[in-house]
């Protein structure tokens, strides 16, 4: 790949054909900085982790919508259009999918929440956000369902559908511009597993098995293999949706479900 | 138990929010959820009032949650038990209870029934919430809510052009006192810095508001009442919201949500006990209502109308005994008046259920047809009649002997006449409905008695309506939880209660006289009181009068800004300059061709020109007006800084 | 600290003059995400990190995208050739540059001393007690704003169907 | 990087914005500038905040006002831009002069 020749198509709008790959790809890697690792191992410790994830996660958007507009091809912008309006749709019930995480444990440092994570029900049973009963499950599934469209994968892939679109916005691409786009989804795809581990696996937080004999790191590891994995296993199980129907998924059932939780939790915060 | 009291309100509530969101999936589309809720509250209320009756809840009881602070300023929400609360909770959560059991029946083959029990329950949210409130903010809430849902419920047929625009009607007169009682709000805040009912009337008992700012704050609050309970002159709409279905007008526009701005009044009483001469506005208006309202309701026709007009009638009672001084009298009557009005609308909404008509002459005879819809209607009437006995007559009477006790001489006049009149339309309705001959065969065969679900709250009623006034007066009761600081018990007087009474009664032989024995025809009656008949038939022409001053010159105002151009620039500017210059040019036309030809050239050359330079500046681009805004702001600048 | 502020206020000068000066409107979007990016930078340096982080959310995240999809729907080829800047650019070049300039010299009178920075603090947690408490009825009036401005979205932008 | 300096910078964000504001013959081009003239505001907000009242956030509450308002002007903007192009094809403010006298 890195040896393909890179092909500018001749109506494109050069300078933002050539920044798009790099709008897309660089906020993917920055929103790693404040992901906990293991218990004491995170890049940068930011009081305001979450919602700098999600702020940063944004940006990758607007790369999206560069490479529609830079290809100079009608097609191209349609497809990023539809892109961007699928990501900029999905995102808020997935913000609002963490609200309940952030309500319940007051803070929005990551490492904090993962701390908080690693008490224990009854002295036995992880008491990881996920096992909260009602709220963490509504949350963990809204999170699921939303980090798999924000990252264009199967089910929700229409914008970008190779075998009915041509690929959507990135068809005029190729060589290392095509991969940094690549990369850029699959680096998402790691991110929004890491994500959940931290937020609803209780991050490094081992699973009773005393006397660290396995570092939280390789715990962490662990989850969020088994998470990319689930992400994997969707995009072989489900067929695609139709694009409209993937907009009323979201604002007619993912958003409401999501403030009923709100509800939910701020009832179970005030009860305890 | 007190301690829980705050579940009152809230068992309608959560009612209210499952019919209308789970009610598709419910049996009977949630409504019975509806009726358990309210059953619930009422059953809660009842035991409260049991409790205050042997002695266990000290009155005044207040429970108060912060709601949120806006700078210094607390708001709290709470719950405050006394007198006037606990009976009037006990009415609305009863009234509301057999009301919706009722519309189960009544109801049954509206399209939107879950939509209806919805709203109902929320209604009585905010109705408990606004009675058990113990703050002004928290009453103004519930309070607008209150007039949301009756402004949903009056349009809930809203296919029907008329039940549309009497929603909206209802909404924009009631709003337009709701002014008055925002601007209320507003002063008691910006004087005491508070909403809390006990505070304020600490802080109107130390002597630190003067007498004069109490009276204008009182008067303000007062209009909430006026448009709220209808009174004159912002009564317009109650009669039309008869639009709305019968249940709703017997729950909102006869029981609770009208009687509520009565109740508001009596909430705002510590004003008026440092400023008796605002009493005596209220008194006024509420005296010319009661006696106003009551000649309209002798010459409707429509079932539904003169019932309405007789609801305002009688809260222009209670808003004259409040006035007189009556608090414990304006309140009784409120309490007994929601029993019996309350069963008349729902007798007469069993008679529309019947016959499919509104109009009294099409009727006739019913009683032949539906004896228990009968039973209860005259019951009621007689309550509302002030036959003695009943409900209405020891209400009526507290407030009567009020006025007389107090020396107002003629507002006690009014209200005799009011009484008589009361018990004239009220024969005249039950005569043409219920008794004489059939007038419209096909409808009186086709009527029946409705089902049970609608008969039982009847009786109900019924039995309410004969006993609540004894009950209630029972040991004196009434007068122990209507205690006032301030006012002294009403004395019995007999010759009040002798000539109350006997108006009445005179009221019930005349219209028996009319209507049923027939000694003179109602035409030649109509026709011998001609103006006067014609002034009542078309109810003082006040939605005319309003039309006319205000409806009208606002719409000609409009239309005279918009014909501007064509009537004042067009015809004096351009047409009246061409045809002064015409009239020039054929005057002084054979004297010097040329010299005209030349001078009026000139003269529309000029016109043209200086309108050119004129079109200039308006140039249609928002960056241009912007670009000489910011140069006059940076201008102005300059200005400043150098002078 | 400060040699990174100099940067960005470099940098944010630079997009901004993109933002009004660039031909191709879709640059000088481009070049407004940059300066909102730049600003939440600045946000942060000044210790408002909650801030920053709502702005690029709601700026970066909300605003611009949908600013960049109006574009992208309504642009017409011809229109992006033609001159971007009307005729009263003369004019409006010395009144802005006046505006500049008496602002510089305002905050230079009563601000150029010398302020200490104190040290940046975690806030989401104080704007949170604010938001909810202080500031509860502004809060309030502009959720409410919000549902207006959503509603009025709706209604312009429905296809018009009497048409 | 002192007050002064980050006021200056704000001015000049500011005055930028007017300049953008007054020219632009693109509607969307104006309102772009005016979210730079927003966020100039947003600057001197905070950094009077940071500098001037260090022990409380009322500066910056103040500016997530600012930022939420501009959402909801973007939106209403934004779609009225898109009913004027439907109805007139064009997004140049020449073209937008129903009041032309």
């Amino acid at each position: 790949m890195f040896f393909k020749e890179d092909i500018v198509p001749q109506g494109a709008d050069r300078w933002i054909h050539w920044l798009a790959p790099v709008a897309a790809c660089a906020p993917a890697f920055i929103c790693f900085a404040p992901v906990p690792f293991g218990r004491d191992i995170v890049p940068v410790d930011l009081d305001t982790g979450v919602l700098f994830i999600l702020a940063i996660s944004g940006l990758s958007v607007i790369g999206i919508l560069m490479g529609g507009w830079g290809s100079g091809n009608k097609y191209s912008m349609l497809g990023g259009v539809r892109a961007a309006a699928q990501l900029v749709s999905y995102e808020i019930p997935r913000v609002l999918s963490v609200v309940p995480i952030l309500m319940l444990y007051g803070t929005q440092n990551l490492r904090l929440i993962t701390m908080a994570q690693q008490a224990r029900w009854f002295n036995f049973f992880p008491k990881w956000f996920v096992f909260y009963p009602v709220i963490g499950q509504i949350s963990f599934l809204i999170f699921l369902i939303c980090s798999v469209a924000e990252t264009n994968r199967t089910p929700f892939d229409i914008p970008e559908a190779e075998s009915e679109l041509v690929a959507g916005f990135h068809t005029e691409f190729s060589g290392l511009k095509f991969a940094f786009f690549f990369l850029a989804e699959y680096a998402y795809v790691f991110l929004a597993s890491a994500m959940a581990a931290a937020l609803f696996f209780g991050g490094g937080d081992g699973l009773w098995v005393r006397g660290g004999i396995i570092p939280s790191w390789l715990w962490f590891l662990a989850k969020t293999s088994v998470l990319v994995f689930v992400f994997l296993w969707f995009r072989w199980t489900y067929p695609r949706l139709r694009v409209d129907r993937l907009m009323q998924f979201c604002w007619k059932f993912l958003l409401p479900w999501s403030f009923i939780n709100i509800a939910l939790t701020g009832a179970w915060v005030l009860v305890h | 138990m007190a301690d829980y009291a705050y579940l009152i309100p809230l068992f309608p509530l959560a009612g209210a929010i499952l019919i209308f969101f789970f009610g598709r999936w419910l049996p009977w589309k949630g409504s019975l959820l509806g009726v358990a809720a309210v059953f619930a509250s009422m059953v809660m209320s009842i035991s409260l009032f049991h409790q205050y009756l042997n002695g266990t809840l000290k009155v005044p009881f207040e429970l108060s949650w912060s709601w949120f602070a806006a700078g210094i300023y607390p708001f709290e929400v709470g719950v405050l038990l006394d007198g006037p609360s606990l009976i009037l909770l006990l009415v609305v959560t009863v009234v509301s209870f057999l009301v919706q059991f009722y519309s189960l029946g009544y109801m049954r083959d509206s399209p939107r029934f879950k939509r209806f029990f919805s709203y109902l329950s929320f209604f009585t949210f905010s109705m408990l919430g606004l009675v058990v409130a113990n703050n002004y903010l928290q009453f103004f809430v519930c309070w607008e809510v209150v007039g949301l849902c009756s402004y949903l419920l009056i349009g809930f047929e809203f296919e029907r052009d008329a039940a549309a625009g009497a929603g909206n009607k209802a909404f924009l007169t009631t709003k337009l006192g709701d002014l008055g009682f925002y601007a209320g709000l507003l002063l008691i805040f910006a004087v005491m810095g508070t909403f809390n009912f006990g505070q304020i009337t600490t802080h109107l008992q130390d002597g630190s508001v003067s007498p004069r700012l109490a009276m204008i704050i009182g008067l303000l609050i007062f209009c909430g009442t006026i448009g709220k309970s209808a009174q004159f002159p912002l009564h317009v709409w109650l009669p039309d919201a008869m639009e709305g279905p019968t249940p709703v007008s017997a729950l909102i526009h006869a029981a609770t949500m009208v009687a509520a701005g009565v109740y508001l009044l009596a909430r705002a009483y510590p004003f008026f006990m440092l400023a008796p001469e605002g009493l005596e506005i209220v008194a006024w208006v509420g005296g010319i209502t009661a006696v106003f309202a009551a000649t309209i309701a002798l010459t409707s026709d429509d079932i539904k109308k003169i019932l309405a007009y007789s609801t305002i009638s009688q809260l222009g009672y209670m808003v004259m005994a409040l006035g007189v001084s009556g608090y414990g009298a304006g309140l009784f009557h409120l309490t007994t008046h929601a029993a019996f009005k309350a069963l008349l609308f729902l007798a007469a909404g069993s008679v529309i259920h019947a016959v499919h008509t509104n109009d009294i002459w099409k009727m006739g005879s019913l009683s032949k047809q539906m004896v228990t819809t009968t039973i209860t209607f005259f019951i009621g009437a007689a309550a509302l009649a002030g036959v003695p006995g009943l409900a209405g007559f020891y209400s009526k009477e507290m407030i009567l002997g009020a006025a007389y006790g107090t020396q107002h001489h003629a507002l006690f006049a009014l209200g005799c006449l009011g009484a008589f009149m009361t018990a004239l339309y009220m024969m005249r309705a039950c005569s043409l409905v219920f008794l004489g001959e059939p007038r419209d065969r096909e409808r009186f065969t086709h009527a029946h008695e409705s089902p049970w679900t609608m008969t039982i709250p009847l009786m109900i009623l019924a039995a309410l309506s004969v006993v609540a006034g004894k009950l209630l007066l029972h040991n004196g009761l009434i007068n122990r939880l209507m205690e006032m600081p301030g006012i002294s018990e009403t004395r019995e007087s007999g010759i009040a209660a002798v000539i109350a009474t006997s108006s009445a009664l005179l009221g019930i032989i005349l219209g028996y006289g009319i209507y049923l024995a027939r000694w003179i025809e109602p035409k030649t009656l109509a026709a011998v009181f001609r103006p006067a008949y014609v002034l009542f038939r078309n109810k003082w022409f006040i939605d005319e009068i309003y039309w006319a001053l205000f409806v009208r010159p606002i719409m000609r105002l409009a239309d005279k800004i918009a014909s501007f151009d064509y009537d004042v620039l067009d015809q004096i500017g351009v047409d009246g300059f061409g045809a002064a210059t015409e009239w020039f040019s054929k005057l002084d036309g054979w004297i010097d061709d040329t010299f005209v030809d030349g001078f009026v050239d000139g003269t529309g050359r000029f016109v043209s020109r200086m309108g050119a330079m004129a079109r200039t500046i308006q140039t249609g681009l928002v960056q241009n007006y912007l670009l000489i805004i910011t140069a006059g702001f940076v201008f102005l600048a300059i200005f400043w800084n150098i002078f | 600290m400060s040699l990174i502020f100099y940067v960005f206020g470099a940098l944010l000068v630079l997009s901004a003059l993109g933002v009004v000066l660039l031909k191709n409107v879709f640059h000088s979007a481009i070049a407004l995400v940059m300066a909102l990016a730049l600003v939440a930078g600045i946000f942060v340096m000044l210790g408002a990190d909650f801030l920053g982080a709502s702005q690029i959310l709601v700026y970066v995240g909300g605003i611009m995208i949908i600013m960049l999809f109006v574009i992208m729907l309504s642009q017409q080829p011809v229109e992006a050739l033609q001159r971007q800047v009307n005729e009263q650019w003369l004019l409006a070049m010395i009144l802005s540059i006046a505006i500049g300039a008496g602002l510089a010299e305002g905050f230079k009178k009563y601000f150029a001393y010398h302020f200490k920075s104190p040290g940046l603090m975690p806030t989401s947690v104080s704007i949170g007690r604010l938001l909810l408490g202080e500031m509860i009825v502004p809060f309030e009036a502009v959720s409410l704003a919000l549902l207006a401005a959503l509603v009025g979205a709706v209604l312009f932008s429905q296809e018009q169907k009497d048409k | 990087m002192t007050l002064y300096h980050i006021l200056a910078l704000s001015g000049v964000v500011f005055s930028i914005g007017i300049f953008g504001v007054l020219t632009r013959r693109n509607i969307l081009g104006i309102l772009m500038s005016i979210e730079l003239m927003f966020n100039a505001a947003n600057i001197n907000l905070v950094a009077f905040n940071h500098y001037l009242h260090p022990g409380n956030v009322w500066g910056q509450g103040f500016s997530l006002f600012v930022i939420t308002l501009a959402a909801a002007e973007a939106v209403v903007g934004l779609s009225l831009v898109l009913a004027i192009y439907r109805n007139i094809k064009s997004v140049f403010t020449e073209n937008m002069n129903l009041l032309h006298g």
